[in-house]
C-alpha cells in the first residue's frame, strides 16, 4: 500500500516536472538543428548522385523546408499537441511508427545493459568490499578501472573478434537470425544470443561505475555501529555483508543509478553502429546525417521520456529500499 | 606474558608489550605509500604528457605523411617499430601526435565543462529560489538529452575541427559539475563563515568566489579528472564515427581508420585503444587518489 | 610461555564471505555461456538467400529517390521493359520485342502477354505509358533521359509506341528495371508519387513479392509463385540485411551469416584475406550498367586553379598506380578520360599528356609565379571530399601527402553528405574536391551533365561543379546527344575526351572495380549488366 | 539511590567452577596508539563487574577485545578465557557460535546501533534463528515475548516498526532484548545509558539488573559514571591510560578509595549524602590531562599524582593486595607514615 500511494505521488510530480523539460528539449533542439548546414533535399540528391532543379524544388516542398522556421516550429508543436510526432518525408512514414519499430530494440538493449551493469557492478562492488585492501580487491579494482577507461566500442570490436570470429559462439551483429523461422523458444534464445555482446559492450563502462560506487558505499556502511551489533549476534559474515551492509549500501547506489541513463543512451549510438543493432540511437545518427529533423526530434523526445520514466522507477526502488523516506 | 619473572619492589615492568604498534606515516612519504594507485596514475600521465610535448622532436615529419610501405606489422621493420597503417603512415608517430590531440581535447573540453558547470552550480546553489529552480530545470534538460547525440549535433553545426569538438564535449558535459557544485553551495551557504562574510559587508560575488568556492573545490577537482577522461573517450567515439578532425591524427581516428582491418591488422585498432585506455586509466587513478587525499576519513582504514 | 600474537588484521569471519560470493559469480558466468551456445545452432531453414547492404534504403522503389541503396532493392519487385548483357545489348524482360525507326524518332515495344501484378490485376500497355510519363516528371534523371520524348500512345494492350522530337541514341539503353521502373497505374494514379505507400510496400510484376520491412534490421521478400518467368525464381525467400560496419560485414560473409553482396560489400583491405577462403567467390561482372569514376574536381573560379599551369602541376604530382594499389588495394582501373573504361563503346584509352613527374610539376609552379616561401610551402588550399565512401577520405589524404611534396599545403575539410552537397553545388565555397560520378549507361546521360556549360546550375548536385565552359565541347556534346550514326557519335566523344584531357578542368583518376561477393552455394547471381541490381530471377542455392 | 543489594564476597580464593571470564595481561594496540597495556581481571557467574575510567582509558577497547570485535587494524595479545575457552586462540567458527548465544553486547548509541532498513522484530528474530534453530513463526513469537520482557508496550504491533519509528529509550530496550535473546551467560554493556537522559538511565539500568538476576547472567558494565557504578556494580576495576590501577568491591571502593587516581575520581564527584553545598565544598581537580601522562616509563599517573616518588617513575607498578583489594601504587601499598597522613587528610 505504501508503495502504491507513493507511485501515484512521484509519477504526478515527475510528469508535472517533465512537461517543461520536454518543451525545453523540443525548442532548444529545433533551433539548434536550424544551424546545421545543408538540408534533407541535399542529402537525397547527394545519395542519388543526380538531380534537376525541378526535383530539388519538389523535394524541398515535400519536406516543408520552403516555409519560414517559425511556421515549421509551430506546425511541429501542434503535431506534438495531438500526440503525433509528425511525418518523415524521407522515410515516407509517420515518425511515430518509424520510432516505434526501433524503440523495442533500444529498450531491450538498454534494459539488458542497465540490469547487467547493476547486477554485475554491485556483485563486483560487494566482492571488492568483502576483500577490502587485499589482493582480490586490488586486482578487481584494476580490472574495473580498465573497463571504465577503455572505449566501449573498442571493447565491442575486440569481443566480436574473439567471441564471434575465433570462437564462433556468438553472432557478430544484427538483432535476430533472419529467415530461420525458429520455434518460439529458439527465437528467444537467438535474440538473447544477439543481445549478449552489444549489451555487455554498452554495460562495461557502467559496470565499473556501479562497482566502484558499491565498494565505497559498503566500506562506508561497514563503519556503522549496527554492523558491530550484527557481528555481536554471531551472524555469518556472508549474512552480515548481504542483509546488513549491502542492503544499506544499495540506497546511495540507486540514487546515482538514474543519473547515468542519459549518457547510456548516448553510448548506445556507437554500440548500435558497431553491432548493427536496429535501435533508436542509430536512427538518430542517420536522422542527423539525413537532416530529417522530425525523426531526430522524435528520438530526442522519446529518449527523454525513457530517461524520465526510468528515473520514476528508480525513485520507487529507492523508496522501497529505504523505509525512512516514507516518513518524510 | 613474555619477559622477566616477578621480583621485589623494583617490580617487573607490568608487562613488556610483545609487539610494536603499527606506525602512521606523515607527509609526502605518506601519500606515496598510502596511495600507490595515485602515484602510478600520475606517472603514466606524466609519461603521456612528455610524449605529447616532445612529439615534434621525436617525429619531426608530418604524422599523416605516407612514409613507408602500408600495413607493416609492429617490429617487422625496425624503422617503424610500431608498424604502419593502411596508407603507410607511421603508427608510432600517430600515437605520439594523437596523445597531443587527445590531451588538448580532454583538458579543454573539461575546462569548458568545469567553467559552465561551476558558474551554473554556484549561482543556482547560492541564490536559490526562482533562479535555482530555472537553472536546475536547465541542468536536468541537458541531462536527459543523450549527451553523445548533443555532441554530434553541435559538431554537425560547426565543422568537425578541434575547437568545435572541444566546445561540443564541454557543452554536453557541464551538468555533472553543475549538480555537484550546486549541492556543495546549498550546504555551504548556511555555514557560519558565510554569515560572517555577509556581516562584514562582502558583496555576493566576493562571497561566492572568495569564500564558498574554495571550500567547494575538493570534490570538483576529483570530478575534473573524471571529466577529462570522459572527454577523451567521447572524442574517440566521435572520430570512430568519422566525425573527427581530418587534419589531425587522434587516437579515435586511428581506431576508426583501423576498424576495417580488424580481421587482418588488428594492431591498428589495438594500439590506439590501449593508449586511450592507459591515459584514461591514469586520470581515473589520479581521481581516486585525490579523492582519498581530500577525504581524510578514508585514510584511517 | 610465549603468546603467539594473532594479528587481528582480518575482520573476524572473513573466509566465509569470500567463498559465498565467489560461488554465486561463477554460477552466473556458467549459465550465460550455456544459454548462448544452445540457442545459436538454429534449425535448417527453407531455401533463403541473404543479401547484405551497408545502409538502409530510404524507399523500396527507385521512382523519386534513386539512392544507390534504393537501386539495389527496387528491381526485385518492380521490373523494367528490358535487361542488358555485359555489352549493354538489350534483352527481353517485360517487353519481348522492340523496334527503333531508322530516323530514331519512333520506338515501338511489344509487351509480354499474361503478366499479372502481385495484387492479381493484369499488366497492360497503359501501365507502361503511365510509368514513362510519370518518370519524365519526377525521376531525378527522368527529365534528361526522356527529354526528347514528346508523346506515348498504346494502340493495343500489348503495344507501346514512343514519339520523339529529336533522336536519342542513348534512350534504348535506359529501360533497365532499376533505372526505369514500370509501376502499376491503378496504384499510383492521382496520388503524390513521393509519399505513395507503395514505396514502402511495393507491388510489381517481379519474381519476388514484398513480405516485411523491419526498419534498421532487414527486408524480407517471398517467392512470387505465378511469376511470368516460371520456373524462376528458384529460392523461397530473399532477405536483405543491413550491417553498417565493414568489419562486421566481412565477418558475416566468413561465418555464413550472409550469402551475397554487391559494390564491394567488404573492406578493401580484407579482400586479399577473404579471397583465400574456399566458400567465397568474387565477381567483377555485373557493374557495367553504372561505371563510376573517382575524380578530383577543380573550382575554376578559384584564383590558383584558374591557372592551367597549376592544374597541370597537380596532375603531374598524382601517381595513379599508387591510388590503385594503396588506396583501392588494386581493385580499380586507372583512367584519365572523362568517359569511364566501363563504357567500352565510347572510352578512349589514349593516355593523359600529363605524366607523373614531380620535377616538372615544381617547375610549372615556379613558372606560374608561386615560389616556395620559407623553404617549402607555396600556397594553402582546402580539399573537401565526398564522405559517402571511405576511399574518398583515404584518396584525400594521399592527395594531401603528394601535393605537400610540390609545396602545396592542403588542409582537409570533413563534413557529412548534406553539408558537402550544399558547400560544393549551392554555395560553391570550395577550392577543389574529391568526388565520384557515375557515367550511367551512356555518356550523354552520365557525362554530359559534368562538362556541359549549360548544366552549371547553382543548387543542383552533380552538375557542372568545375564551372567548365568550352564552346567546342558544348557543340560536340549537343551533336552527340542527337547523333544517330554510332560511328560518328563515337568520333564526337573521342574528340570530346581529347579536348577535356588537354583542358583538365578536373582529373579523372580511377574507375573503382565494384566486386560482387557471394557464397559458393549461390549460382546464377550475375546474369545481366546491372548484376545484383537486377531482379535476381535466376538465382539458385545449391 | 539505594546502595547495591549485596556486594560480592570480598576477594576470595577464585574457585574455578564459578569463574566465567578470566582476562590475563590483555594488550590491545591500534595503528599508532597502544590502547590497553596488559590488564587482568575476572568475572564470576551472575556477578556485575564495572570497568570505570575517563574516556580514552581503553575500557571500550577491552570490551571489544573480549568479544573479538576489534576493527581490522588492531592487534591483540594476552589470554581471555571464557568458561574454559581461550578466545584469543579461538577460530572464527567457535567465536561466532559464542557471540549472541553465550555472550551478548549492548552498544552505547541507540540511534546508530540498529539497522535502519530492517524491522526491529526481524533484527531480534535474526539472533534467535541463528542460534536456536527456530522456525520463523516460533522466532516471531519468542521475540514478542522478549519485547514484552523489556517492557515495550504493545509488542506484537511494534514488531514491524523500524528503528526510526522509536525513541532512544525504546531502541535501547530493543538492543537489550536482542542481547539477552538467547539467554547468554555474559552480557557486555558498553556505556549503555550514556546517550540517554537521566530519567531513562535508571529505568534502563534497573531493567538490565532485573534481567540479569532473572536470567542469572554475569554483566561487564563499562561506564565513566561513578553513580552508575555505585548503584549497580558488585565489583569495580578502575582503569587509567590502558592500565587497571585498582580493583575492589564497589562498596569498599566508595568507602575508602586507595589509589590516588581513584581518590581523585571520587573527589571530583558530587556527593549528596555528605550534605556539602557547592559553596562550602570545592570539587578537587586532577591536574594535567591523560595524554600528557601516556609516554612516561613508570606509572602513567605519576606526573599527575600528588604522592609520586622517584620509585613511581622507574617501572609501571603491578597490582598488589592492600586492605582487601588490589592497588597498583607502590606508595599506597607500602605502609609509610607519609601515606597514612595523606590518606587521613582526605
Amino acid at each position: 500500500m505504501r508503495l502504491l500511494s507513493r507511485t501515484g505521488r512521484s509519477l504526478r510530480r515527475t510528469l508535472i516536472q517533465a512537461v517543461p523539460t520536454v518543451i525545453g528539449i523540443v525548442i532548444l533542439n529545433f533551433l539548434l538543428l536550424q544551424l546545421v548546414p545543408g538540408d534533407a533535399a541535399d542529402v537525397i540528391a547527394g545519395e542519388s548522385g543526380s538531380a534537376t532543379v525541378e526535383s530539388m524544388a519538389a523535394l524541398r516542398k515535400q519536406f516543408g523546408l520552403d516555409q519560414p522556421v517559425l511556421v515549421q516550429l509551430l506546425s511541429y508543436l501542434n503535431h506534438l499537441a495531438h500526440f503525433s510526432l509528425g511525418f518523415s518525408p524521407r522515410y515516407n512514414m509517420p515518425v511515430g511508427e518509424l520510432i516505434m519499430a526501433r524503440l523495442p530494440y533500444t529498450l531491450m538493449l538498454m534494459a539488458c545493459a542497465f540490469t547487467l551493469s547493476l547486477v554485475v557492478g554491485i556483485a563486483c562492488g560487494a566482492l571488492m568490499a568483502a576483500f577490502a585492501r587485499r589482493w582480490p580487491d586490488r586486482a578487481m579494482s584494476l580490472v574495473v578501472l580498465v573497463l571504465y577507461s577503455a572505449p566501449g566500442f573498442w571493447v565491442g570490436l575486440m569481443m566480436i573478434v574473439l567471441f564471434s570470429v575465433h570462437l564462433g559462439w556468438l553472432p557478430s551483429g544484427g538483432a535476430i537470425t533472419i529467415g530461420a523461422n525458429l520455434g518460439f523458444w529458439d527465437a528467444v534464445g537467438d535474440q538473447l544470443a544477439h543481445l549478449v555482446l552489444p549489451s555487455f559492450s554498452l554495460a562495461c563502462f557502467f559496470i565499473a561505475v556501479y562497482a566502484r560506487l558499491t565498494r565505497s558505499a559498503m566500506l562506508e556502511v561497514e563503519r556503522q555501529d549496527f554492523v558491530r551489533t550484527a557481528q555481536a549476534k554471531g551472524l555469518t559474515p556472508f549474512t552480515i555483508q548481504i542483509r546488513h551492509v549491502l542492503r544499506n549500501a544499495l540506497i546511495p547506489v540507486t540514487t546515482v543509478a538514474g543519473l547515468h541513463l542519459g549518457n547510456m543512451l548516448g553510448g548506445a549510438i556507437v554500440v548500435e553502429t558497431v553491432f548493427g543493432w536496429p535501435g533508436m540511437g542509430r536512427l538518430a545518427l542517420d536522422a542527423v546525417m539525413a537532416r530529417d529533423f522530425s525523426v531526430l526530434l522524435g528520438v530526442l523526445l522519446l529518449s527523454s521520456f525513457v530517461v524520465i520514466f526510468a528515473n520514476v522507477l528508480i525513485d520507487l526502488l529507492h523508496a522501497w529500499l529505504d523505509p525512512r523516506i516514507e516518513a518524510e | 606474558m613474555s619477559g622477566e619473572t616477578s621480583s621485589s619492589l623494583a617490580s617487573p615492568a607490568a608487562v613488556a608489550v610483545p609487539f610494536k604498534p603499527p606506525v602512521v606515516r606523515r607527509g609526502l612519504s605518506a601519500i606515496v605509500i598510502n596511495h600507490p594507485t595515485f602515484v602510478v596514475g600520475l606517472a603514466i600521465l606524466t609519461v603521456v604528457f612528455v610524449l605529447a610535448l616532445t612529439a615534434d622532436i621525436l617525429y619531426p615529419g608530418d604524422p599523416m605523411d605516407m612514409v613507408g610501405p602500408p600495413l607493416l606489422w609492429p617490429f617487422q621493420d625496425m624503422e617503424y617499430p610500431l608498424g604502419t597503417d593502411s596508407l603507410g603512415r607511421d603508427v608510432a608517430a600517430g600515437l605520439v601526435y594523437g596523445a597531443r590531440v587527445s590531451l588538448i581535447i580532454g583538458f579543454s573540453a573539461a575546462s569548458i565543462g568545469l567553467l559552465i558547470g561551476t558558474l551554473v552550480g554556484a549561482i543556482g546553489g547560492f541564490f536559490g529560489g526562482l533562479i535555482d529552480n530555472a537553472l536546475a530545470r536547465l541542468t536536468e534538460l541537458f541531462q536527459t538529452v543523450p549527451t553523445f547525440l548533443l555532441v554530434i549535433v553541435i559538431v554537425a553545426i560547426g565543422e568537425p575541427s578541434l575547437p568545435v569538438m572541444a566546445l561540443a564535449i564541454g557543452i554536453a558535459s557541464w551538468p555533472t559539475i553543475a549538480r555537484l557544485v550546486r549541492a556543495q553551495f546549498r550546504s555551504l551557504r548556511q555555514q557560519d563563515f558565510v554569515m560572517a562574510a555577509r556581516s562584514l559587508g562582502y558583496s555576493n560575488t566576493r562571497i561566492i568566489f572568495m569564500e564558498i568556492l574554495p571550500n567547494a573545490l575538493p570534490p570538483v577537482v576529483v570530478t575534473a579528472s573524471v571529466m577529462v577522461a570522459g572527454a577523451i573517450l567521447t572524442e574517440t567515439g566521435l572520430s570512430f564515427l568519422n566525425m573527427g578532425d581530418p587534419n589531425l591524427v587522434s587516437w579515435g581516428s586511428m581506431i576508426g581508420g583501423g576498424r576495417e582491418m580488424l580481421r587482418t591488422a588488428w594492431y591498428l585498432t589495438a594500439l590506439p585503444g590501449i593508449a586511450t585506455a592507459l591515459t584514461v586509466l591514469a586520470l581515473n587513478l589520479i581521481g581516486d587518489g585525490l579523492n582519498e587525499i581530500f577525504n581524510p576519513r578514508m585514510r584511517q582504514r | 610461555m610465549t603468546i603467539e600474537v594473532r594479528a587481528q588484521a582480518r575482520q573476524p569471519g572473513r573466509s566465509r564471505t569470500q567463498t559465498g560470493l565467489k560461488t554465486t559469480l561463477a554460477a552466473l558466468a556458467l549459465c550465460a555461456t550455456a544459454l548462448s551456445t544452445t540457442a545459436f545452432s538454429g534449425t535448417a531453414r527453407a531455401e533463403t538467400a541473404t543479401m547484405v547492404m551497408a545502409t538502409e534504403p530510404p524507399t523500396l522503389v527507385s521512382l523519386t529517390n534513386v539512392a544507390t541503396t534504393a537501386l539495389g532493392v527496387s528491381a526485385k519487385v518492380t521490373e523494367g521493359l528490358l535487361e542488358y548483357d555485359e555489352n549493354l545489348n538489350p534483352k527481353p524482360q517485360l517487353a519481348i520485342a522492340w523496334e527503333v525507326s531508322p530516323d530514331g524518332l519512333t520506338y515501338t515495344f511489344k509487351l509480354r502477354d499474361g503478366v499479372r501484378w502481385h495484387d492479381g490485376k493484369p499488366f497492360t500497355a497503359d501501365d507502361v505509358a503511365y510509368s514513362l510519363n510519370l518518370l519524365k516528371k519526377v525521376h531525378p534523371r527522368g527529365r534528361t533521359t526522356f527529354a526528347n520524348v514528346t508523346s506515348i500512345d498504346t494502340p493495343d494492350p500489348q503495344t507501346v509506341v514512343l514519339h520523339l522530337s529529336k533522336p536519342a541514341p542513348y534512350l534504348l539503353k535506359a529501360f533497365a528495371a532499376a533505372e526505369t521502373p514500370i509501376i502499376a497505374k491503378h496504384i499510383y494514379e492521382n496520388t503524390d508519387p513521393a509519399s505513395n505507400p507503395n514505396g514502402n510496400a511495393p507491388i510489381g510484376t517481379g519474381p519476388f513479392k514484398f513480405k516485411e520491412w523491419s526498419r534498421g534490421n532487414y527486408i524480407a521478400y517471398e517467392r512470387n509463385d505465378d511469376y511470368w518467368g516460371k520456373p524462376d525464381p528458384k529460392i523461397d525467400q530473399l532477405v536483405v540485411k543491413f550491417i553498417p560496419d565493414a568489419a562486421a560485414r566481412s565477418i558475416a560473409f566468413e561465418s555464413g551469416g550472409v550469402d551475397f553482396g554487391y559494390r564491394t560489400p567488404v573492406a578493401l583491405s580484407d579482400l586479399e584475406r577473404l579471397k583465400k577462403l574456399p566458400n567465397l567467390k568474387f565477381e567483377t561482372k555485373g557493374a557495367a550498367y553504372s561505371s563510376n569514376v573517382t575524380r578530383l574536381e577543380f573550382n575554376l573560379d578559384n584564383p590558383y586553379f584558374k591557372d592551367h599551369k597549376v592544374r597541370e602541376a597537380v596532375a603531374r604530382a598524382l601517381d595513379r598506380k599508387v591510388i590503385v594499389n594503396t588506396i583501392h588495394y588494386g581493385a580499380a582501373i586507372p583512367t584519365s578520360s572523362p568517359i569511364a573504361p566501363g563504357l567500352k563503346a565510347f572510352h578512349d584509352p589514349a593516355p593523359s599528356p600529363y605524366t607523373y613527374d614531380i620535377k616538372a610539376a615544381n617547375k610549372l609552379l615556379d613558372e606560374a609565379g608561386y615560389a616556395p616561401k620559407e623553404g617549402k610551402t607555396r600556397f594553402h588550399v582546402t580539399l573537401d571530399y565526398n564522405p559517402i565512401t571511405t576511399e574518398g577520405r583515404r584518396l584525400a589524404e594521399y592527395i594531401r601527402a603528394s601535393l605537400s611534396r610540390i609545396g602545396i599545403a592542403v588542409d582537409l575539410r570533413a563534413q557529412d553528405i548534406s553539408a558537402f552537397v550544399k558547400r560544393i553545388y549551392t554555395d560553391r565555397d570550395f577550392d577543389f574536391t574529391v568526388n565520384g560520378a557515375s557515367n550511367l549507361f551512356d555518356p550523354t546521360v552520365g557525362v554530359q551533365r559534368l562538362y556541359w556549360s549549360k548544366s552549371f546550375v547553382k543548387g543542383v548536385p552533380f552538375s557542372n561543379s568545375t564551372h567548365y565552359s568550352n564552346p567546342e565541347v558544348d557543340q560536340l556534346l549537343e551533336q552527340a546527344a542527337v547523333e544517330n550514326d554510332p560511328v560518328k557519335r563515337k568520333e564526337q566523344f573521342r574528340k570530346f575526351q581529347e579536348i577535356v584531357g588537354r583542358d583538365i578542368p578536373d582529373l579523372n583518376l580511377v574507375q573503382p572495380v565494384f566486386l560482387t561477393v557471394h557464397n559458393t552455394k549461390v549460382h546464377d547471381l550475375v546474369t545481366t549488366a546491372d548484376g545484383v541490381e537486377g531482379n535476381l530471377a535466376h538465382v539458385e542455392i545449391k | 539511590m539505594t546502595a547495591p543489594a549485596s556486594s560480592a564476597p570480598a576477594r576470595s580464593e577464585p574457585h574455578a567452577g564459578n569463574r566465567l571470564l578470566d582476562v590475563r595481561d590483555l594488550c590491545v594496540a591500534f595503528p599508532g596508539h597502544l590502547a590497553v597495556r596488559g590488564i587482568s581481571f575476572h568475572i564470576d557467574r551472575g556477578e556485575t563487574l564495572a570497568l570505570v575510567g575517563e574516556s580514552g582509558c581503553g575500557k571500550s577497547a577491552t570490551s571489544l577485545a573480549v568479544m573479538r570485535l576489534l576493527p581490522p587494524g588492531a592487534r591483540i595479545a594476552g589470554a581471555v578465557t571464557f568458561d574454559g575457552i581461550d578466545l584469543v586462540q579461538a577460530n572464527e567458527r567457535t567465536l561466532r557460535d559464542l557471540r549472541g548465544k553465550r555472550m551478548g553486547l549492548i552498544l552505547q548509541e541507540p540511534m546508530t546501533s540498529l539497522n535502519p532498513v530492517l524491522t526491529i522484530g526481524d533484527q531480534i528474530a535474526e539472533n534467535l534463528m541463528r542460534h536456536e534453530k527456530l522456525t520463523r513463526a516460533q522466532a516471531r513469537a519468542r521475540t514478542v515475548e522478549l519485547l514484552d520482557l523489556v517492557r515495550i508496550p504493545d509488542p506484537a504491533r511494534r514488531y514491524d516498526d523500524y528503528p526510526h519509528n522509536m525513541s532512544g529509550g525504546m531502541r535501547q530496550r530493543v538492543m537489550i532484548a536482542m542481547a539477552v535473546a538467547c539467554n547468554p551467560q555474559l552480557l557486555i554493556a558498553d556505556e549503555p545509558t550514556t546517550a540517554l537522559d537521566v530519567t531513562l538511565q535508571s529505568e534502563v539500568l534497573e531493567l538490565l539488573d532485573s534481567l540479569r538476576r532473572q536470567l542469572d547472567m554475569a554483566l561487564l558494565l563499562i561506564t565513566h559514571d561513578l553513580g552508575v557504578v555505585a548503584q549497580w556494580a558488585d565489583r569495580v576495576a578502575v582503569m587509567y591510560a590502558g592500565n587497571i590501577v585498582e580493583k575492589a568491591g564497589a562498596h569498599a571502593l566508595f568507602e575508602n578509595p586507595a589509589h590516588p587516581y581513584s581518590r581523585g575520581l571520587m573527589g571530583s564527584t558530587l556527593r549528596l549524602e555528605g550534605g556539602g553545598h557547592y559553596t562550602s565544598q570545592r570539587l578537587t581537580e586532577i591536574p594535567g590531562t591523560v595524554a600528557s601522562a601516556l609516554h612516561e616509563p613508570g606509572c602513567n599517573f605519576a606526573p599527575r599524582c600528588a604522592l609520586a616518588t622517584a620509585d613511581c617513575r622507574i617501572a609501571p607498578p603491578p597490582l598488589r593486595p592492600f586492605e582487601g583489594r588490589q592497588v597498583a601504587c607502590p606508595v599506597v601499598t607500602q605502609p609509610s607514615k607519609e601515606a597514612d597522613r595523606v590518606a587521613a587528610g582526605r
